[in-house]
């Protein structure tokens, strides 16, 4: 085969440390050649169900961190919430057991380009559940840039917060709230995000977690002069950018709204340019303006 | 009379070098007018984007062809989400062709594969005939047509707007009328496949048409028609209602529609004509099904999104079943599984 | 605006009494003629036998009917072997309609039914016309048919002699003058239920040419027709060549083809009637996903060979499913995910 | 549910052994309720692939032996050869993992009916490959009913004969023969059976293996006026009767021949009933004169 140049690796993933944190499963795959190549808000798709599988279709996860090398060769971490036969066969996975694994896929969250560490952004880290998985990677380049870091973290309930420990040592502070309060503030994120944003004077948000939370946290940062970056959660066939199932609305810089893929051209996207007026009750239609809408009108 | 007591040994893999042996060669082309690619292993339009996503994985060179997925006149932006489900070995999606438009296609796309030196089919679609004409007709224009498109995929599985939706590929006139024109809009030795439904009472009816009318080869089969139903939200779970099946689990219908069509062939009830199979193939000895079945090619489609390397995989899977089984060449195994 | 952060809980099975509450009951009679049965479960034609076999896993009064195995004139021995095939999430099966023949079915198998309390959905099948009508007539002049036959299944998925062997329902004459034949042959109240075939371009006009001529209901899907090589001896794995898919593979199919004809009935475009679904139902689940496509009853096939308790399975997994939605009656629940 | 006369039961069996014997992989499962009914000749079915599992139908097992109490309740023991997806599956398993099970099923070998063991027949027992499996616990059976009992194994190879320890045991007498020689005489079957016969005048032979091996071992008993007993391997799709595809022509006890299931009638059938002459090369036709033959050819 000719040289490709490769950004992307498929290599079966063993899997060697498997642990319950709350509600979810934190897995540790030997994944050679993905830690090298992967950056925070990176996702990783894994195949399930083994030889005799009914499920074709890989499942994919946020890469909550990397070693690059050690004992093992490269690991990849995931923490993984089990709500359907997919997550739940991968959290069922033994040590030693392997699966197929595809990544790093997708865009990372962008860095603040920083010339001088004194005029680093600030920047809050806002994860909904499991969807802090990957911030706290993400927490660490930030500050090794010299950005004060803040994070929000929030859930239903405390067994479905992730990284609660972890978060005090990865940023300059941290804000849990939950929807029972049985942990930290009781309520919802986006009452306590605008007071981070004012306090820390952020000028950039990131988020991942549901597409609710990610509107909400969007609205918020504009409304503060600050910068969302959300990291989306699109059901994907593929995750390679093949099957055209995981796109969603977002505006370009031309302005034009285009049916993106959410796996190849995000799953970070500015949350400003993310069409959420498209979005209501778990569909997501086309805006009228959008490039081919159209062209579906003809027929 | 006796009999030996003995299990079947599970023969281990032969060595590569058998493989390496077989001739993968197959001709596409319309008679007359040979097309030659150097492996019968394509991508499934529609599954593989256009070419530089799969580039990731391997050199598209190494296919035997690169199939494009389906392009229209105007640029399209597909449906609204969710478009897809998965099902029991296989899934349902629901994209609505979206795409660029021809005139995008030839300038970026196929650009793109003429760039990477791909062997490129070509799938067209359109909601009435002259609008596949019009897009051959773009796309026989392009500058890079003649050295890198191998052949026209017509993709026959669109609703026909002139006659209430219905797909064309469900009715033997339309089709053939879509053969027609897109056979006038092409050099004549272009080879122009059909791309048919299984969602008909009679497939080889509707071969016979688009032969009749211009096509020099098929491609089998298109999705089945499916649905899968959100049980939370108590709707359709993709939002075009209802969506294409495909995947593994079809994959008896494409044996059993290229089976037909080829039994026709045999038959003298239609002119013998290449057959691209594709529907559900997995490993090589999915594709080995099709290609005895009567298939000369094969696509992987759903199985891409599972195993992104899948169609270069299968075909060198498919060398070594064929070498397994003393296949010389690619040739000598289609259709190999009919009676003689 | 905000939105709450939340993951959706994963809500624990309701407990068993809300599920015990729900009103299984359901009606496949003709209009003005009740069939109410206990529940919507039924077996699937020729994947149950005829009863005693599975009254070995459960007894067969629980199920809501005894699907049999289609019946014909004469007694058959079926097709030669191999006469199945594995396939990814189903089966191939090719069995030539094996059966004893309807004077021995009455008096043996419809006996043991009869003794054992069961309600029995006779499915008969003929190669001709005038064939179906001879067995739904010895049917009806049989000692147990009042009290355990609850209706007749018209398999027309069977090989028309007249034909060249096309099967019945491939052609919506052929299919009505069966229906016609076998209206007269049986009394007027007994529900009349014709099976369908999905391997049709367009199964609404095979359901509304079934009404017409007097069906009372209609099953959907029989198998759809698939084939498998082995590739060992390169021939077809089953004896019969093509044979019939079905398992959880074509559930999507199924899906479909119910909601399509529920849907020209709620359009108007033929009368409204029970359908009873069937088509790779595995769990609670999709049986609630037949129902809400708009099937009133609901038959396991082919999971049986995997589960032989799959029918009552599959009764108690979906008054859990029922009872997790709110809804108090299975027949509130049909055809819920149509647009109202 | 009303009382059945409960003769099968469906479990959830427990691997609590696997052990590699030879090319084969003998696995031990807890399976309550199973080992209480079972007699020789039973079989097991099992389901494969878990529940992502895409191979939907079972797995059949001869019987091998069975435990009815003990440490873990009630054991069942198959022996397995690994030749395709539903049996690598099976042999890959590992102790305490579980797979469905039902059995018994079938009918198992019938036993001679002796009321002075002195006049108890002569038997001998044939298996090919892992067809021997169930036979140590049918030579237990018919010694104790003071039968002499001879086995004779055979295989391909030495690593294909299963129990050639245990025969040694369980039966008065055994012969070996493998194809190549690697153990035993180095031949067929067919070729040892009429000596071992008329030495021990057996007046049974029961048979397991291949169908080539058990038309070969009806037409030696019956030249030495013996009745073959044999256990057949049809392809079998529920192997509980419901589905038909496990039949093939047997002679009734009225001389009539019709399409038996293999897996209720059988697997177990007096070798000079089986029509033979309608196998070949891995097809079954139906002979002319079975039973509803004239009922196809109508149409
Ligand atoms: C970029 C990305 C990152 C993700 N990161 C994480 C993570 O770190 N941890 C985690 O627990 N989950 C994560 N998810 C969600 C996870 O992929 C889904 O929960 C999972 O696919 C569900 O599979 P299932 O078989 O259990 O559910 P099922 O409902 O049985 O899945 C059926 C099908 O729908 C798709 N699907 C269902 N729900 C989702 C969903 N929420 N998102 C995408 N596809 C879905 C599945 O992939 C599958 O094809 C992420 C998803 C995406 C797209
Ligand atoms: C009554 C009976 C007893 C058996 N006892 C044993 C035993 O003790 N040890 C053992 O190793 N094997 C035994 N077999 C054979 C065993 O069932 C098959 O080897 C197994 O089903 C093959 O499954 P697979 O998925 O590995 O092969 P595949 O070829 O992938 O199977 C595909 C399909 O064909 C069926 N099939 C394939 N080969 C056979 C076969 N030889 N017999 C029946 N069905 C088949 C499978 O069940 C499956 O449905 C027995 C079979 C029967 C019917
Ligand atoms: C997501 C998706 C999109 C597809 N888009 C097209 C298309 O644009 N044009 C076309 O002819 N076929 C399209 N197909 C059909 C495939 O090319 C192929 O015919 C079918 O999926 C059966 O093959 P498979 O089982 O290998 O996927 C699409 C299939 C899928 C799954
Ligand atoms: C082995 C087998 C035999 C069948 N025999 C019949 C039959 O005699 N009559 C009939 O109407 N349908 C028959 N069917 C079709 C089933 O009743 C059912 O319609 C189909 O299999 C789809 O349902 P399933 O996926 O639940 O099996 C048969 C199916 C199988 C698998
Ligand atoms: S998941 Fe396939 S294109 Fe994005
Ligand atoms: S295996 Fe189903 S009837 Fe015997």
């Amino acid at each position: 085969m000719s040289a490709l140049d490769k950004d992307v690796v498929c290599v079966d993933g063993e899997l060697i440390a498997s642990r319950r944190v709350g509600a979810y499963q934190h897995l540790t795959f030997v994944a050679p050649g993905i830690a090298e190549l992967a950056r925070p808000g990176h996702f990783v798709a894994l195949s399930v169900g083994g030889p005799t599988s009914a499920n074709l279709l890989r499942r994919c996860f946020s890469i909550h961190q990397v070693t690059p090398s050690g004992t093992y060769g490269g690991t990849v971490d995931v923490v993984v919430s089990a709500v359907g036969v997919g997550t739940e066969w991968v959290t069922g996975l033994r040590p030693h057991e392997t699966t197929s694994i595809i990544g790093p896929l997708g865009r990372p969250f962008p860095l603040p380009t920083v010339d001088d560490p004194a005029d680093a952004p600030a920047c809050v880290l806002v994860g909904g559940g499991y969807g802090s998985a990957p911030l706290f990677w993400l927490a660490e380049r930030l500050r090794e840039r010299g950005c004060h870091v803040e994070m929000v973290l929030g859930a239903a309930t405390e067994s479905r917060l992730f990284g609660v420990v972890d978060a005090r040592r990865a940023a300059d502070g941290v804000t849990i709230c939950t929807d029972d309060g049985s942990l930290g503030h009781r309520g919802w994120i986006s009452e306590v995000l605008p007071v981070v944003i004012r306090r820390s004077r952020a000028q950039v948000v990131y988020a991942c977690g549901p597409m609710g939370m990610l509107q909400s946290v969007t609205e918020i940062a504009a409304a503060h002069g600050a910068v969302a970056q959300v990291a989306v959660e699109e059901a994907m066939a593929c995750g390679v950018g093949v099957c055209m199932t995981c796109v969603m609305p977002v505006q370009g810089k031309d302005g034009q709204t285009r049916m993106v893929r959410s796996c190849v051209e995000g799953p970070v996207f500015r949350g400003d340019r993310v069409r959420w007026d498209a979005f209501s009750g778990g569909l997501c239609t086309v805006p009228d303006d959008a490039v081919g809408a159209a062209g579906m009108r003809a027929h | 009379m006796s009999h030996a007591v003995s299990m079947p040994d599970t023969a281990p893999a032969p060595p590569s070098d058998q493989a390496a042996a077989v001739d993968l060669r197959v001709d596409i082309g319309p008679s007359g007018a040979p097309q030659i690619l150097p492996n019968p292993l394509m991508t499934a339009s529609g599954c593989a984007a256009n070419g530089p996503e799969l580039h990731r994985f391997f050199d598209v060179t190494e296919l035997g062809a690169f199939v494009t997925k389906s392009v229209m006149r105007e640029p399209r932006s597909g449906r609204g989400t969710p478009r897809m489900a998965e099902t029991p070995s296989g899934m349902l999606n629901s994209i609505g062709l979206q795409g660029p438009g021809i005139d995008a296609f030839v300038s970026t796309d196929l650009r793109w594969l003429a760039e990477h030196d791909a062997r490129v089919l070509v799938s067209i679609a359109g909601g009435s005939a002259t609008e596949f004409a019009e897009v051959a007709a773009t796309l026989a224009e392009s500058r890079d047509f003649d050295h890198v498109v191998v052949g026209v995929e017509v993709n026959i599985s669109c609703p026909n707007v002139a006659n209430r939706g219905q797909v064309f590929a469900c009715d033997p006139q339309a089709s053939a009328k879509v053969m027609t024109l897109v056979r006038e809009s092409l050099p004549r030795d272009t080879p122009i496949i059909a791309k048919l439904s299984p969602d008909v009472t009679n497939i080889a009816d509707i071969a016979a048409a688009c032969l009749k009318a211009g096509a020099s080869g098929l491609t089998m089969i298109n999705t089945t028609l499916g649905m899968v139903i959100d049980l939370d939200r108590m709707r359709p779970q993709v939002a075009g209602i209802t969506g294409g099946l495909s995947g593994p689990a079809v994959r008896p219908m494409a044996v059993r529609a290229i089976w037909q069509v080829t039994s026709a062939m045999r038959e003298g009830r239609m002119p013998t004509v290449p057959i691209i199979g594709v529907g559900g193939v997995r490993t090589g000895r999915d594709a080995l099904e099709l290609i005895v079945a009567g298939a000369t090619a094969v696509q992987v489609g759903t199985v891409t999104f599972n195993d992104p390397l899948a169609p270069v995989r299968v075909r060198d899977e498919l060398a070594a079943e064929l070498a397994d089984r003393g296949f010389g060449s690619v040739s000598d195994a289609v259709g190999a599984a009919h009676p003689r």
